[in-house]
């Protein structure tokens, strides 16, 4: 089968989102349905890339209209990029079937061409090999995001969307700017020349343009304290919208900036910048485990441990060593089957008891076992409790950094995590050992089903890790020694600035 | 097993060599114990013992008059001591009421409570007088006519209608309320 | 055929879930025992086999680690203890556990610290030390929320900064497994002695130490990191705390022994000795002292049968530090030892108080008493365990207390010598308080109908004590064990008999004598008169009528004047200290969250000004 | 033939030890009545009380426990009176280990506080109370001195600590054993239960506190118990400390035996005697006091002698 049709990844979602408005003049009702078969496509041809890259254990490289880089744009679907794809197809999927529940605000519509545009841009941000065409298609993730953040037409809906929009504009016009400074000196757009050509870059610019861009793309990233607008957003968000922004766009953010770092390695600014990132998610893990310390709102709990465990990912990558980048990337695929799941919950948990304070999970245990449950089993994971699936990532981690002498970092980091422990043990106390009031609740079969998916998916990777961290240290391979990226991509020869 | 009877005559020598008192002070006489148990006129000479608990006691001393009040703590106190053991009473308060003959609150009798085996007359007998009683109660020993326990135990019908037509029935446990506040801390925390 | 290590790991774990998937009440007791009891089968046949070869191995690789396990004497020891005591509380829990819930975790526990026992690689027994931790955790979970979080907290603490110790070493040896850490550190110790520069300066071999120590010294509840004890053993199922002190506690002895086994020799060399003893052992030592006085005292002054045996394993574990921390053969050993007799009579005492509170319901000192007569084989269980905690000859407590006395003087160390004097007597006094408040005395009218033991406890029981008692009478059994882990006669003498040539024991003579002296008196007692019984109102109050309706019995403040004569350093108080930390970190959380996420985008935009004007710095 | 000559050892010697703890029992009071200017007891007073509580006919009993503890008691020190060198006659001077006897001479007051808490009478609870924090203020100084004898013979074994003096001259000849020694001499007044420490007996205030309810044979065998305790608690003390004796002058082994008791008995009289006359003359402390001095100078003292021996 031609590799080529993996383009579908971006043109699938793209099409379908165009058809939406065909599909409602045909039925409303068949709009949701619509997402979820699209979705479910998406994972299909996800799952069959990821097969393809992972056995052929070479990456497929797309052309637009046939031009060989740097002429042309190009798609770079890596190891790195194909397990990525994979878990936003299937997060979507899932979220699409959850929205199937939990949207009852008109238009639906709108809010699935939405859907699929935020899953398109996390895809493309991921999957290309051209910088501007990143900037396009972050801005696509960013303005829809905007736009299903306020999707809920509450008062803190729009004020969240409010600040993301302030913020998010002000980070990616910066992010433009970047480009425009490297492009300026280069003279190209293509990552895989840029890598090339970073040696003779002039340092100068190299620094401001790489701060400029890490500087847009931490917004996206949620890195303290250009994360502000998250709990915000987070809380006010539709839940399944939450729950894509935690699994992976600020993924696909924090992708996008450790790519570009690596990328100008060979720049003198590296080291620097790479400090300056450890920092920055040093400090984005205290605060947000302080923050959520204590939280009366679950969803916001929840919000400020996901933008900590962000910071986890940062200062993995940010050791700038191969161990490094392995952990932050198992990391990141941990956290995404976790937060996924967590926030399914609480969304759901939302749903049937309406709302999401502290005080509608007293006795959840009694009202909806499977749902605490599966909040339980996150929780402990992201605890970090062995044979569980976030332990092996953090201790890959600890370990990474240890080796790079950083003990002062993680005694910070583990400090905080102590923080972590308290505030979810008295979650987990509240859910399953206080009182309750009000009748049992019948669970969602569907939803069931998928909670506990994830689960055991949970449950497997920790006990049996290998598996899952070879592919990590594959994707992290892909993602830290450039050099091989470069080969990977075919330039043309004799076309230079 | 082997026949004690034998050893009847060391076991008297020995009780009544070595008599350990309890000495219900509540009477004038108790004032005159003090020089007994001193350098006055020391009646360790005689192996005699002041000792606090009725359970190793073997001479009851009581001194002075009784009230109902004093009665009741002089039986109980005088139930708990293993026999053999032995009464004596100081004054003639116990004996015949003495000075309060007629006082509507004082005990005339006392051996129609307890019986006892020695009554010292005078009011109030000297130091003097208390040991020839003491003499006199180990000659009693010797001779084996100090029974007042064995009459106890014989007559307890008799001694037992003559408390309880003084206290009335079941008049220890009713009695018990009041005393000991300290002992009711569990009472008082609920 | 999987490896019989595995087996031994994991089949209480297996149980355990069994248990709890399969929720029937009496399935999951049987799961349950046959989990608990096919470790120690495996334990007690693979005794044949260490006694042909050195030691049983495996290691299998996971996510890129290397796990191994070993099976030799030291960890055959340790593992035996967790067996044995783990199956007498298992028995227990048949009678006391509510719920699957429990069996799962108590089981999960119990596969932890056979892991712990049987790791032979850091990472491993970092694991399995976490997996225990939680899984207790769990278990006081459900009583308790503050005693829970306290616990974990601390726990997680000690485990974090075992991980950064772990860390610190894979940094610079690059493999996990003991051997080859110890390997690396011997040698480091010979370049030290050499004087040539050695891998791990003398600032990070401290710093390791320390960390260790942290870490070992909050699971074995050392001062001043015992706080969580008292409220985690009591707030719990009581037949579960009889191997949660018996048997976690130990796993911090354990540590401890580890920390000899890895860093001993280089320690040794970088901090001198004082006579036979390593100077960083005092540190252990000292500590250990200072556990004995705190946790036997705070164990006198409790009014909770709960957690006065809390403090009393905090106190007793203090003891086998102390022999640790002296750090001889000798003392090792009889460190050893006690542990064994810990872990029996504690294991015992906690079966008992779980019998208690599963009759009476009631946990307080004021609200029993003459418990005697209506459970007369509980307290004549309790009679062994008072004894052998108090040390009494001939039973196992003497023996292991006999040892370490001897070890410690013998290294002229006065000071300690006199905190373990006081370690026995205040041992003393707190079981007289115990058996005073609960057994003897007046019974508080409701407990009139109070039944004795269910079977499943009393056969725990009955193992226990048995062991207690045999061991004490032939102590060289023990001792024959120990002496193979160093591989040398260090304790001589027969079955019988324990001889340190400064110093001999016999177990068997002090039972005759004692026999014999008791006979003596008994020949005396039978030829006085005959005995009248009188009930507990037959006492002499002064002359007053006793009636059932006072309490003749004290028992609230009974050591009154202890607590008095103690008041200036019942004052200050480390729990205390901890939870006002905690109550800091928490108003500093709440302010920063409010000062930075104030929910302002001006204010938000402002943060994004500063960073790139730092970014601008740092470009430029 | 071994056995039956154990036997008829052992037996002798605790038919003496019980006669001499008798007769000490005796001087004690006819000592203290002197003292007062009495003219006193017999001095075998404390054997007719024995032999009348003995034959009283009537005695009562709370149950197992309050029979089983006064048995024990008697038992437990016979035991240690068997591990205490008498001289060249006392049976298990092998094993008489230092931390055992320590031990031995304390277990009978356990077996002694299981009884009387056992009767539920409230003032033996008191006494009960008193009696273990007293034990717990000795503790310390007692420790100490046992420490720095074991630190300064580095040995255990009493009997060799007794042969060692033979040598090298009575313990309390070195500074650190003489400290050891006052120590341990101020911790046998609270052994003996004597004045300033008898707070847990106190007679007019808790009626004897753990005897209230012992009565009849109890208190006897309570006082033969008392009797061979003050034996071996003194034996003990002038073994350590004031070199004990082996005298090997004479040709026959009795003769020697004889006067190897003989010897003994002036050392414990002396120590007995300086016992009474701190009893007679101080008045009683209050518990909390008693703790206070113990963890005060004698601890001090004590432990200064031990750490001279560890040096």
């Amino acid at each position: 089968m031609n590799l080529q049709f993996a383009s579908l990844l971006i043109a699938l979602p793209l099409i379908s989102a165009f058809f939406v408005p065909v599909i409602k003049t045909i039925s409303r009702k068949a709009v949701m349905p619509f997402l979820v078969i699209i979705t479910a496509v998406q994972t299909g041809i996800a799952a069959w890339v990821f097969e393809e890259v992972y056995t052929g254990g070479k990456p497929i490289i797309i052309m637009a209209g046939g031009f060989k880089p740097p002429v042309g744009i190009n798609l770079y679907i890596g190891h790195f990029a194909a397990l990525f794809v994979l878990i936003i197809a299937v997060a979507g999927f899932f979220m699409a079937v959850f929205s199937m529940k939990s949207i009852g605000v008109e238009p639906k519509d709108k809010y699935a061409m939405l859907f699929l545009l935020l899953m398109l841009g996390a895809t493309g941000m991921i999957s290309t090999g051209d910088i501007f065409n990143l900037f396009v298609f972050m801005e696509i993730t960013a303005i829809s995001a905007y736009a299903l953040t306020a999707y809920n037409k509450t008062g803190e809906a729009s004020e969240g969307a409010m600040k993301y929009i302030v913020l998010g504009g002000i980070g990616s016009s910066f992010f433009l700017v970047g480009i425009a400074l490297i492009y300026g000196s280069l003279g190209t757009l293509n990552m895989a020349q840029i890598a090339q050509l970073a040696g003779n870059i002039n340092p100068t610019v190299a620094q401001a343009a790489l701060a400029l861009l890490v500087f847009g793309l931490a917004v996206e990233a949620e890195l303290f304290p250009l994360n502000a607008w998250a709990p915000d957003a987070y809380q006010a968000a539709p839940h399944p919208v939450t729950a894509m922004f935690s699994a992976f766009v600020v993924k696909a953010g924090l992708y996008a900036m450790v790519r570009i770092i690596y990328l100008l390695r060979d720049t003198q600014a590296f080291t620097g910048i790479l400090r300056l990132v450890l920092i920055l998610g040093t400090i984005t893990v205290v605060i947000g485990e302080l923050s959520a310390l204590r939280q009366t709102n679950v969803k916001r709990m929840f919000a400020y441990s996901s933008i900590a465990q962000v910071g986890f990912m940062a200062v993995g990558f940010s050791l700038g060593t191969q161990a490094g980048a392995s952990a932050g990337v198992f990391h990141m695929v941990n956290h995404a089957i976790v937060k996924a799941l967590m926030f399914l919950a609480v969304g759901y948990v939302a749903l049937e008891l309406g709302g999401t304070s502290i005080e509608d999970f007293k006795g959840l245990g009694k009202k909806m076992p499977l749902t605490a449950f599966a909040i339980t089993v996150g929780a402990i994971s992201i605890i970090g409790i062995p044979m569980f699936n976030v332990f092996w990532s953090k201790i890959q981690l600890i370990l990474a950094a240890l080796k790079v002498g950083k003990t002062g970092v993680i005694a910070l980091i583990l400090g905080a995590s102590l923080v972590e422990a308290v505030y979810y043990i008295r979650l987990i106390h509240t859910m399953w050992f206080e009182s309750a009031n009000g009748e049992k609740v019948k669970e969602n079969f569907t939803l069931g089903v998928i909670m506990l998916l994830l689960v055991a998916l949970i449950i497997v990777i920790g006990v049996f890790p290998n598996a899952a961290w070879n592919i990590a240290q594959k994707a992290a391979a892909d993602l830290y020694n450039v050099s091989q990226y470069i080969k990977n991509v075919p330039l043309l020869p004799g076309v230079s600035p | 097993m082997v026949d004690w009877r034998l050893f009847e005559p060391l076991f008297e020598f020995a009780r009544r060599k070595s008599l350990w008192i309890v000495a219900f002070c509540t009477g004038c006489g108790g004032i005159e114990m003090p020089p007994l148990m001193t350098s006055r006129y020391d009646l360790e000479r005689f192996g005699m013992m002041p000792n606090p608990a009725p359970r190793m006691a073997d001479l009851f001393l009581i001194t002075g008059y009784v009230t109902p009040k004093t009665l009741k703590r002089i039986i109980i106190t005088y139930e708990l001591q293993p026999d053999p053991k032995y009464v004596m009473a100081h004054g003639s308060c116990p004996l015949n009421g003495g000075v309060y003959w007629d006082a509507y609150n004082a005990i005339k009798h006392l051996d129609k409570y307890i019986p006892v085996d020695v009554i010292i007359a005078g009011c109030m007998p000297r130091p003097e007088a208390v040991m020839d009683g003491i003499n006199k109660i180990m000659e009693m020993i010797e001779k084996g006519t100090a029974d007042g326990w064995k009459r106890y135990k014989e007559n307890y019908e008799y001694y037992r209608k003559n408390q309880d037509e003084l206290f009335g029935e079941g008049w220890r446990e009713k009695e018990a309320r009041r005393w000991i506040p300290w002992l009711m801390d569990r009472k008082k925390e609920e | 055929m999987i490896n019989e290590l595995m087996i031994i790991i994991f089949a209480p774990l297996l149980a355990g879930v069994l248990a709890w998937i399969f929720d029937v009440k009496g399935i999951r007791e049987g799961v349950a025992i046959i989990g608990a009891a096919v470790p120690l089968a495996y334990l007690i046949q693979a005794y044949q086999t260490l006694a042909s070869q050195p030691s049983i191995q495996y290691s299998i690789v996971l996510s890129g680690f290397k796990f191994e396990f070993i099976l030799y004497h030291l960890s055959w020891v340790f593992a035996m203890i967790a067996g044995v005591v783990g199956f007498a509380a298992v028995l227990g829990m048949v009678s006391t556990a509510k719920d699957s819930y429990e069996w799962l975790f108590a089981l999960m526990s119990l596969t932890g610290v056979y892991g712990v026992f049987l790791a032979d690689d850091l990472i491993s027994f970092f694991i399995f030390w976490e997996i225990m931790t939680f899984a207790s955790f769990m278990m006081v979970l459900k009583y308790n929320r503050k005693a829970s979080l306290k616990y974990f907290l601390l726990s997680v603490l000690g485990a974090y900064a075992m991980l950064i110790a772990i860390g610190i070493i894979y940094a610079k040896v690059g493999a996990f497994d003991f051997t080859s850490v110890q390997r690396v550190f011997y040698q480091d110790a010979m370049r030290s002695v050499m004087g040539s520069d050695t891998l791990f300066s003398r600032n990070e071999l401290l710093l390791i130490f320390g960390l260790f120590l942290t870490a070992f010294g909050v699971k074995a509840g050392t001062f001043p990191l015992h706080v969580w004890a008292p409220d985690a053993y009591s707030e719990t199922n009581q037949s579960y705390t009889a191997m949660f002190s018996g048997v976690l506690s130990k796993a911090g002895v354990y540590g401890m022994l580890v920390i000899y086994i890895l860093l001993g020799t280089r320690l040794m060399y970088e901090f001198g000795n004082i006579g036979a003893a390593p100077k960083f052992g005092y540190v252990i030592a000292f500590l250990g002292g200072i556990t004995i006085i705190v946790g036997g005292l705070l164990a006198a002054l409790q009014e909770d049968i709960r957690k006065l045996f809390a403090y009393s394993s905090i106190s007793q574990i203090g003891y086998i530090l102390v022999g640790i921390g002296v750090g001889t053969a000798l003392s090792i050993e009889a460190a050893i030892y006690h542990a064994i007799s810990h872990a029996l009579f504690k294991g015992l005492f906690f079966l008992i108080v779980a019998t208690i509170i599963h009759r009476t319901g009631k946990t307080q000192f004021k609200d029993m008493g003459g418990l005697a007569e209506k459970m007369p084989v509980t307290f004549a269980m309790a009679f062994v365990a008072i004894l052998s905690l108090a040390g009494i000859p001939p039973l196992v407590g003497f023996a292991s207390k006999w040892l370490i006395f001897e070890a410690v003087i013998h290294q002229n160390m006065p000071i300690l010598g006199g905190m373990l004097f006081f370690g026995s007597a205040i041992g003393f006094v707190y079981l007289i308080r115990f058996t005073y408040a609960v057994w003897f005395g007046q019974r508080p009218t409701e407990l009139d109908d109070t039944k004795d033991a269910p079977l499943p406890l009393a056969i725990a029981m009955g193992i226990l004590a048995l062991l207690n008692v045999v061991f004490g009478i032939a102590p060289g059994i023990v001792a024959g064990e120990l002496n193979k882990i160093f591989g040398k006669e260090i304790i001589q003498g027969t079955i019988w008999e324990l001889n340190l040539g400064f110093g001999r024991y016999n177990g068997l003579f002090i039972t005759i004598w004692l026999v014999v002296g008791i006979l003596i008196a008994a020949v005396i007692y039978f030829l006085g008169a005959k005995v009248r019984r009188v009930p507990v109102t037959d006492t002499y109050q002064a002359g007053n009528p006793v009636t059932m309706d006072y309490n003749l019995t004290i028992r609230r403040n009974f050591f009154l004047p202890l607590k008095e004569t103690l008041a200036f350093w019942l004052r200050m108080s480390f729990d205390r200290l901890y939870q006002d930390i905690g109550s800091w970190v928490e108003d500093l959380a709440e302010t920063l969250r409010h000062y930075i996420y104030n929910g302002n985008v001006q204010a938000y935009a402002w943060y994004l000004a500063a960073i790139l004007i730092i970014l601008a710095l740092w470009g430029v | 033939m071994m056995v039956i000559e154990t036997a008829l050892k052992a037996l002798l010697i605790l038919l003496y030890a019980t006669f001499v703890g008798f007769m000490f029992m005796g001087i004690i009071r006819i000592v203290t009545a002197r003292i007062h200017r009495r003219v006193g007891p017999p001095i075998y007073q404390p054997i007719l009380d024995t032999i009348k509580l003995l034959s009283k006919k009537s005695s009562i009993t709370h149950g197992l426990i309050y029979d089983f503890g006064i048995i024990y008691a008697l038992g437990a020190t016979i035991l240690a009176l068997m591990f205490i060198p008498l001289g060249g006659v006392s049976i298990l001077r092998a094993y008489g280990d230092l931390i055992l006897i320590t031990f031995l001479l304390e277990i009978p007051m356990l077996g002694i506080m299981f009884a009387a808490m056992s009767s539920g009478n409230p003032w033996a609870g008191l006494g009960a109370q008193r009696a273990l924090l007293t034990l717990l203020a000795i503790q310390v100084p007692l420790g100490f001195a046992i420490v720095a004898l074991g630190e300064f013979y580095g040995t255990f074994s009493t009997y060799q600590i007794v042969m060692a003096q033979q040598s090298m001259g009575w313990s309390i000849t070195s500074l650190p054993l003489l400290l050891a020694a006052v120590a341990y001499d101020l911790v046998l007044q609270a052994m003996f239960g004597k004045e300033p420490f008898d707070i847990m007996i106190a007679p007019g205030e808790i009626s004897l506190g753990p005897m209230v309810e012992f009565g009849g044979k109890h208190m006897g065998i309570l006082q033969i118990q008392h009797a061979i305790a003050l034996f071996a608690e003194t034996l003990f003390f002038s073994n350590i400390f004031l070199g004990g004796a082996v005298i090997t002058a004479f040709a026959s082994p009795i003769i020697n035996t004889l006067a190897t008791l003989v010897v003994l008995l002036i050392k414990q009289t002396a120590v007995l005697m300086v016992a009474i006359f701190i009893g007679a003359i101080f008045p009683r402390f209050t518990i909390d006091q008693a703790a206070r001095f113990y963890w005060k100078w004698p601890t001090i003292i004590a432990a200064a002698g031990a750490i001279l021996a560890a040096l």
